[in-house]
C-alpha cells in the first residue's frame, strides 16, 4: 500500500498548490528592486558599495583621462575606449574620457574598482538593448546623464505562499 | 599590462631563472624549516624506497611533490597505490616549458578510502621532451600511461594529449576529446600557439 | 516617401482592382454558375412548412428572422449537423479547445507560473487561436527519403479516427452520431486503428527516433488495448448490452463505477496510457527520443496530431462518463421552457420580439443530459489531466509489466465481481435495477 | 545482459540490430554534449560521450590576463556556480601572493558559496526533473531558484556572474539589512525544497523509474575518480568542507550526507540533502560572522608573484570537489592555470554506467551524474 499513499500525496500536494501564490514577477509590468543606487566603489578603503551592476555613471568633473579603467577592461572584454571629448566639456586636461560599447561590457564592474578618483559608478538601469550596434556604445556625454528607473517589485513571503508583491 | 605578455619575453625571462630548475626555491634536505611532520613521513615513505630516482619538489602542508623520471613514473605510481594506499587521480595536468625544452605533466593523487590522508593531495609530476615542431602522437614526445594504475586518468591523460600533444603509450583510447575532429593546428596549451591579438 | 508604397500609380491601383473584379468574375462564371444550376435543376430542395424551399424564399429569411426557425429545426434533423456539429467533431472540437486551455492555465496554476496571459486580453483564452494560427502560417517540412503519401496521410488519418470514436459517444438520449447495436465492439475497433497509424507515421518519416518513438506508442497501444477492453466488459455484463445508449440509459438509478470500482480505475489507467498522457508518454518522451513519433511533422500536421490527440481524450473520457458514471443520467436541473415565448414572445419595454413558434429547439430533458454529461465529462478531463503535474514519466519495461501482469488481472478480477453480482442476484432480474 | 565489449571502447562493430544514435547536440537531452549511444532492441549495448562542444579555452585565456582580470572569465564555465567555481583559484592566487584574509570576508565568501550552490543544485534539480518528464520539477526548482538570486544579487549587484571573489577577500560589503532579508529568504526556501519530497522524492513512480538504474558499486566510485554527489551516494564520506576545511568550514557544523545505493536516484537525493544543510550552513555563518570589520584586503595595482612555485587547492563545489592549479613564475600572468573540474572527472563514469542500460534510463543516469557540460568542456 505504500504506493498508493505515495500516489496519494503526491495528488494532494499537487491540488494543494493550484491553491497558492503565482510566483511569476510579470517583467515588463513589474521590475526588480534593487538594492541602493548600483554598484559603487571606494577608492580610500579599497572596498565597493553593494548595489546592482548596470549601466555606468560618468562623473564628468572628477575624470582625469587616466585611462585605469580602460587597463583595467582590457583583460576581461575590452569594452572601454578612451575618447576626445569635445572643447566644451573638457574637464581635464588630456580631454579624454571613458566611452563604453555595451555590446561588449559584461558588467563585471572592476573598472569601477580601478577608478581612484570617484569618478566611475555603475546604477541600477539594466535596460540596454538597442536596434543597432552603434546604439549599444555609449560616449561620455550618454554616461553622465544619471538613469531614470521606476523599480519597486520586492519579494514578499506570506502563509500562502512567495509573490512578488 | 598583459600586452607585455607577448612570447618573446614569456621565453626569455624565465630562462634568467633556469639554472635553479623548477623545484629550486623549496629545497627540503636543505632548508628543513617545521616541516609538516605527517606530509615529511609520506615523502620519507617515497625515498626510502626509490633512492636517487625520485627527487622531493616540496613538503608543504597538506601536499607532496614528487618529481619522476618519465622511465620511473609507472613503478613510482604503482608504489604510491598499493604501498601508500593513494586510489584516485584527481587531475591531469601539462605545463609546457620551452626553456627547458620540456612538457610536465602532473597528476594531482588523492585518496578516498584513507581517511588520514583524505586532505593530502600528491603531486607526481614527469617531464616529457619537447618538439619543436610537433606531430601529436608521432613524435619523441611519449610518456608512459598510468590507467592500468589509475582508472581515472583516462579522459584526462585524453586531454594532456590533444593539449599538449603528449602521447601516452599504453593507452588504449588515444583520440580526440574535446578540440574540434579537424583540427590541424598546433596542440592549443603549447606557449608557442598565441592567441590572436595577444 | 514611404517604404511601403515606394512609388504610387493611381492607373496600378485602378488596374489591380479591375484584376480583381476580372477573377471574381470568372471564378462565378466558372464555379458559380454550375453551383447554382445544380441547386436549382438537380437537387431536390426540402419542403418546410408545406413551402418548398426556394432561393427566393431563402432572400425572405434577412425580412422574416422567424422564419429561419423551421429551417433551422429541419436541419438539425439532419445527419449532417449530427456528424459536424452537436454530439459530433464540432462540439467535440470545442471541448477539446476547452481542455487545452483548462489544462494549461491548471499547469500553471499547479506550478506556481500564470500561464497563458497576454493573448486576448484576459488570461490568455485566445492563446489556443493564436497557437493555431502560428502552426496554420509555418511551413511544413518533410524529410527527403520519406514515404510521402503515408506521411502525408497519417495525421489525417489520425483526426479522421478520432472523430469516428467520437462519433459513438451519446451525449444525451437520442442525440448520438452513431447509435449501432454493437456500438462497444465499434469503439474496440477504432480504437485498433490508432497503434497502425501511428507506425506508419513513424515508419515514413524513414528517421531513428520516430521510428522507436513509434514502436513504443505500438508496445503500448497494443498492450494496453487488451485491459482496455477486459476492463469494459464488466459493464457489459450488467447491461446485457453492447449498444452505449442502453448502457448508459441502464445506469439511471446507479452508476456502474458503484459496483465496479477496480474496473473503473482499470479503465483509467489503460485510458491514460491510450492517450499517451504522462506518466505515460513514452512514445513522446521528449528527453530520449525528441518528440517521438511526431519528431519529423512540423507546421499544420503537427496541429492536426495534436487536436486529434485532444479528440482522443474527450472521447475517452466520454467512454468512462457513458459506462462508468451513468452517461446523461442526473437530477433534472433545466428550469422548463417558459411558454409565452411561443404565444407573446419577448416583452422588451415597446419593443416585442416574437412570438417563436419554432421554438424550443431542444427539448429540455436532451439539455439536463447534455449539461450532466458535460459536467461528468470535464470532471473526469481533469482527473486525466492532473498527473501531467504530479508524475514523471514511467519507462518501457514498466509499463509492459503494467499492462500484461497487473492490469489484465485486475481486469478479470472485475469481470469476476460482475459475474458475481449477477449470479447473488443484487442486480439484473429481481435485484436493484 | 552481458555484452563483451572491452571497457573503455566503444563503437566499433557495427551489424544489423545495433542502431547508433546521436543523442545531441541537438537533443533535448543531452546539453551542450554528445552522446553516441549504440542500442540493441532497448538496450544500450555501448556508448561514448564527446564532450567539447563548449570549448573555449579558459585555461589558456588565463594565461594571458593578470591575477585580477581573470575573475571575470574565470567564472564562465559554470555561470550557476560562479562563486564556486572562481573559489579554488582565488585560495590559490591569496597563497601565492601572500595575503592574508579578514575574517568578515571569509565568512562572506562561505555565506556567497553555500548559496551558489543551492543556486547551482536547483537548476540541476529542474533539468532532471524535465528529463524525468516531470514539468512540476522543472518550475518549481526554476522559480523557487529566484529566492536566493534575488539574495546573490543584493549582495553582489549581478544575478548570474557575480565576479565577487578576488584575492584578499570579496568585491564589496554586505548591503545593510541584508542577513534579516537573508534569514527569512533562506528559510522560507528550506519550507519550500522540503515540500519537494511529496511531489517528487518520495513519488512512488520516481522511485521505481531512477532505483536501482545506474548503479555505480563503492570501489567503482573511487576506482573512477568521481567525486561530489555521486561519491557520496555510492557510500564513500567524503566532503572537502568537512575532510579539508578552507576559510571558515572548521568553525560551521557540517553534515555529510551519504548514501549506499549508488543508484541514480540515491545520486538525485544527495543535492537535494545538500541543499538543507547548506540553509544551515548559511544560518551558522549569519550567526557567528562579525557583525563589522573589513571584508577586502587592498592590493597593489598588478600584484606579483614570488618565484616559480605552483599551488593545488581545492573546494566543494556544487557538483563535487573543484580544483586549481595554478604555475606562477614572477609575473602578473599565472603560467599555467588548470581546473581540475568534477564534471570532467565524473564523466568517465558515463559510459560504465550506461553500458547495458536501456534507453528510457539514459537521461537520468546522464543528468544525476551532475555533469555540467559548460564547466568539463572549460
Amino acid at each position: 500500500m505504500g504506493t498508493a499513499t505515495g500516489i496519494i500525496r503526491a495528488l494532494n500536494s499537487g491540488i494543494k498548490h493550484i491553491a497558492t501564490k503565482r510566483f511569476t514577477l510579470r517583467y515588463p509590468e513589474e521590475k526588480l528592486k534593487f538594492v541602493g543606487d548600483g554598484y559603487q566603489f571606494d577608492p580610500s578603503t579599497g572596498v565597493g558599495i553593494a548595489g546592482l551592476k548596470g549601466r555606468h555613471m560618468l562623473f564628468h568633473d572628477h575624470c582625469t583621462g587616466c585611462q585605469l579603467c580602460s587597463i583595467a577592461c582590457e583583460g576581461v572584454a575590452e569594452a572601454i575606449a578612451m575618447v576626445k571629448v569635445p572643447e566644451e566639456q573638457k574637464q581635464n586636461k588630456k580631454s579624454i574620457m571613458p566611452q563604453i560599447d555595451y555590446g561588449k561590457c559584461v558588467f563585471c564592474g572592476l573598472c569601477v574598482d580601478a577608478c581612484p578618483f570617484y569618478a566611475l559608478y555603475m546604477t541600477n538601469d539594466y535596460e540596454l538593448s538597442s536596434f543597432s550596434k552603434e546604439g549599444l556604445i555609449y560616449t561620455p556625454a550618454q554616461l553622465q546623464v544619471k538613469p531614470y528607473v521606476a523599480q519597486d517589485s520586492e519579494i514578499q513571503i506570506s502563509d500562502r505562499g512567495a509573490t512578488h508583491g | 599590462m598583459s600586452t607585455e605578455t607577448e612570447n618573446p619575453p614569456t621565453d626569455a625571462k624565465p630562462e634568467v631563472k633556469t639554472p635553479p630548475p623548477k623545484p629550486a626555491p623549496k629545497k627540503p634536505e636543505a632548508a628543513p624549516v617545521e616541516m609538516p611532520a605527517f606530509e615529511k613521513s609520506i615523502s620519507d615513505k617515497i625515498v626510502e624506497k626509490f633512492g636517487d630516482k625520485i627527487e622531493v619538489g616540496f613538503v608543504k602542508e597538506d601536499r607532496v611533490r614528487i618529481n619522476v623520471g618519465r622511465e620511473n613514473v609507472h613503478e613510482v605510481a604503482e608504489f604510491i597505490r598499493d604501498g601508500l594506499n593513494y586510489d584516485h587521480v584527481e587531475s591531469v595536468s601539462g605545463v609546457d616549458y620551452p626553456q627547458d625544452n620540456e612538457i610536465e605533466v602532473v597528476y594531482h593523487i588523492g585518496s578516498y578510502t584513507e581517511s588520514s590522508l583524505a586532505r593530502q593531495v600528491l603531486v607526481l609530476a614527469t617531464r616529457a621532451q619537447r618538439e619543436t615542431n610537433p606531430i601529436p602522437g608521432n613524435d619523441a614526445t611519449k610518456l608512459p600511461t598510468l590507467r592500468d594504475v589509475f582508472y581515472s586518468v583516462e579522459f584526462h591523460e585524453r586531454e594532456v594529449f590533444e593539449m599538449f600533444g603528449v602521447f601516452f603509450e599504453g593507452h588504449p583510447d588515444n583520440r580526440r576529446l574535446l578540440l574540434p575532429e579537424d583540427w590541424a593546428d598546433l596542440p592549443p596549451l603549447r606557449k608557442d600557439f598565441a592567441i590572436k591579438g595577444r | 516617401m514611404s517604404v511601403i508604397a515606394p512609388n504610387f500609380k493611381l492607373s496600378e491601383f485602378i488596374k489591380s482592382l479591375l484584376d480583381n473584379v476580372f477573377w471574381i468574375i470568372l471564378i462565378l462564371v466558372l464555379i458559380g454558375l454550375p453551383a447554382v444550376f445544380m441547386i436549382l435543376f438537380v437537387i431536390e430542395l426540402p419542403v418546410i412548412d408545406g413551402e418548398l424551399l426556394t432561393p427566393f424564399l431563402a432572400l425572405t429569411w434577412m425580412a422574416d428572422p422567424s422564419r429561419i426557425l423551421p429551417v433551422v429545426q429541419a436541419f438539425m434533423a439532419t445527419d449532417i449537423f449530427r456528424v459536424m456539429a452537436f454530439p459530433g467533431f464540432g462540439f467535440a472540437a470545442l471541448l477539446a479547445a476547452a481542455t487545452i486551455f483548462v489544462e494549461r492555465k491548471m499547469l500553471a496554476k499547479l506550478q506556481l507560473r500564470v500561464g497563458p496571459f497576454y493573448c486576448g486580453k484576459f488570461e490568455g483564452i485566445l492563446q489556443l487561436m493564436g497557437d493555431g494560427l502560428k502552426l496554420i502560417s509555418k511551413e511544413i517540412i518533410i524529410p527527403a527519403k520519406a514515404d510521402k503519401p503515408i506521411f502525408w496521410a497519417a495525421p489525417v488519418l489520425f483526426v479522421a479516427t478520432a472523430a469516428a470514436f467520437v462519433a459513438f459517444i451519446p451525449v444525451a438520449p437520442g442525440w448520438v452520431v452513431a447509435d449501432v447495436e454493437m456500438g462497444l465492439l465499434g469503439v474496440f475497433a477504432v480504437i485498433g486503428f490508432f497503434p497502425i497509424i501511428t507506425i506508419l507515421s513513424a515508419w515514413s518519416a524513414n528517421s531513428k527516433f520516430p521510428f522507436i518513438g513509434g514502436i513504443r506508442a505500438l508496445f503500448q497501444m497494443v498492450s494496453f488495448e487488451i485491459p482496455l477492453i477486459l476492463s469494459l466488459l464488466g459493464a457489459v455484463m450488467l447491461t446485457g448490452s453492447l449498444n452505449l445508449s442502453e448502457i448508459a440509459a441502464s445506469q439511471s438509478s446507479f452508476p456502474w463505477i458503484v459496483f465496479l470500482p477496480i474496473g473503473a480505475i482499470v479503465f483509467f489507467i489503460t485510458m491514460l496510457a491510450e492517450l499517451e498522457r504522462i506518466p505515460f508518454d513514452l512514445p513522446e518522451a521528449e528527453s530520449e527520443i525528441v518528440a517521438g513519433w511526431l519528431t519529423e511533422l512540423s507546421g499544420m500536421m503537427y496541429g492536426l496530431v495534436q487536436l486529434g490527440t485532444y479528440l482522443k481524450l474527450y472521447a475517452f473520457a466520454g467512454l468512462f462518463v457513458v459506462i462508468f458514471l451513468g452517461g446523461w443520467n442526473g437530477p433534472m436541473v433545466v428550469p422548463p421552457f417558459p411558454e409565452e415565448l411561443l404565444t407573446k414572445g419577448i416583452e422588451m419595454g415597446p419593443i416585442v420580439a416574437g412570438p417563436f413558434p419554432g421554438l424550443p429547439l431542444f427539448d429540455q430533458e436532451m439539455l439536463n443530459g447534455a449539461l450532466w454529461f458535460v459536467l461528468k465529462t470535464v470532471a473526469v478531463i481533469f482527473f486525466i489531466l492532473l498527473p501531467r503535474g504530479v508524475f514523471p514519466r514511467i519507462r518501457v519495461d514498466m509499463l509492459l509489466n503494467l499492462g500484461w501482469t497487473k492490469l489484465i488481472g485486475l481486469a478479470f478480477v472485475n469481470i469476476f465481481i460482475a459475474l458475481g453480482l449477477l449470479y447473488a442476484g443484487v442486480l439484473g432480474p429481481g435485484g436493484l435495477q | 545482459m552481458t555484452f563483451t565489449l572491452p571497457p573503455g571502447l566503444a563503437l566499433q562493430k557495427v551489424d544489423e540490430r545495433i542502431m547508433t544514435l546521436n543523442v545531441g547536440p541537438q537533443h533535448p537531452g543531452s546539453g551542450h554534449m554528445r552522446i553516441i549511444v549504440q542500442i540493441d532492441g532497448d538496450y544500450i549495448v555501448a556508448c561514448d560521450p564527446d564532450p567539447g562542444y563548449v570549448h573555449r579555452g579558459e585555461e589558456k585565456m588565463a594565461e594571458y590576463r593578470n591575477y585580477i582580470t581573470n575573475i571575470p572569465h574565470l567564472e564562465r564555465p559554470v555561470i550557476h556556480d560562479s562563486c564556486n567555481v572562481l573559489y579554488p583559484y582565488v585560495l590559490g592566487a591569496e597563497e601565492l601572493l601572500g595575503i592574508e584574509v579578514p575574517e568578515r570576508a571569509k565568512y562572506v565568501r562561505v555565506i556567497a558559496s553555500e548559496l551558489n550552490r543551492c543556486i547551482y543544485i536547483m537548476y540541476w534539480l529542474a533539468i532532471y526533473g524535465i528529463f524525468l518528464g516531470h514539468s512540476t520539477m522543472f518550475m518549481w526548482p526554476a522559480g523557487d531558484r529566484e529566492l536566493l538570486i534575488d539574495l546573490m544579487e543584493k549582495m553582489t549587484g549581478a544575478r548570474v556572474t557575480h565576479a565577487h571573489f578576488v584575492p584578499g577577500g570579496v568585491r564589496n560589503d554586505l548591503p545593510p539589512n541584508f542577513e534579516d532579508v537573508c534569514l527569512r529568504q533562506v528559510n522560507y526556501f528550506e519550507k519550500r525544497i522540503k515540500e519537494y519530497a511529496a511531489v517528487f522524492y518520495d513519488n512512488p513512480i520516481l522511485i521505481s523509474r531512477t532505483q536501482d538504474t545506474g548503479v555505480l558499486s563503492r570501489e567503482d566510485a573511487i576506482r573512477y575518480g568521481t567525486t561530489g554527489s555521486v561519491l557520496r551516494a555510492s557510500g564513500v564520506d567524503y566532503d572537502l568542507r568537512v575532510k579539508e576545511p578552507y576559510d571558515v568550514y572548521d568553525e560551521l557544523d557540517v553534515h555529510t550526507n551519504v548514501m549506499k545505493e549508488g543508484d541514480s536516484y540515491a545520486r538525485s537525493r544527495i543535492p537535494w540533502l545538500d541543499m538543507i544543510e547548506s540553509c544551515n550552513i548559511i544560518r551558522q555563518a549569519l550567526q557567528k560572522m562579525p557583525k563589522s570589520g573589513s571584508v577586502r584586503v587592498k592590493l597593489k595595482p598588478n600584484p606579483k608573484t614570488k618565484g616559480l612555485e605552483s599551488v593545488y587547492k581545492r573546494v566543494e563545489s556544487g557538483r563535487g570537489s573543484l580544483g586549481c592549479y595554478i604555475v606562477s613564475d614572477a609575473k602578473t600572468e599565472p603560467y599555467r592555470v588548470k581546473l581540475s573540474v568534477p564534471s570532467f572527472r565524473n564523466l568517465i563514469a558515463l559510459p560504465n554506467l550506461l553500458r547495458g542500460e536501456k534507453l528510457g534510463n539514459m537521461p537520468s543516469v546522464y543528468w544525476s551524474l551532475n555533469y555540467w557540460p559548460v564547466e568539463a568542456d572549460r
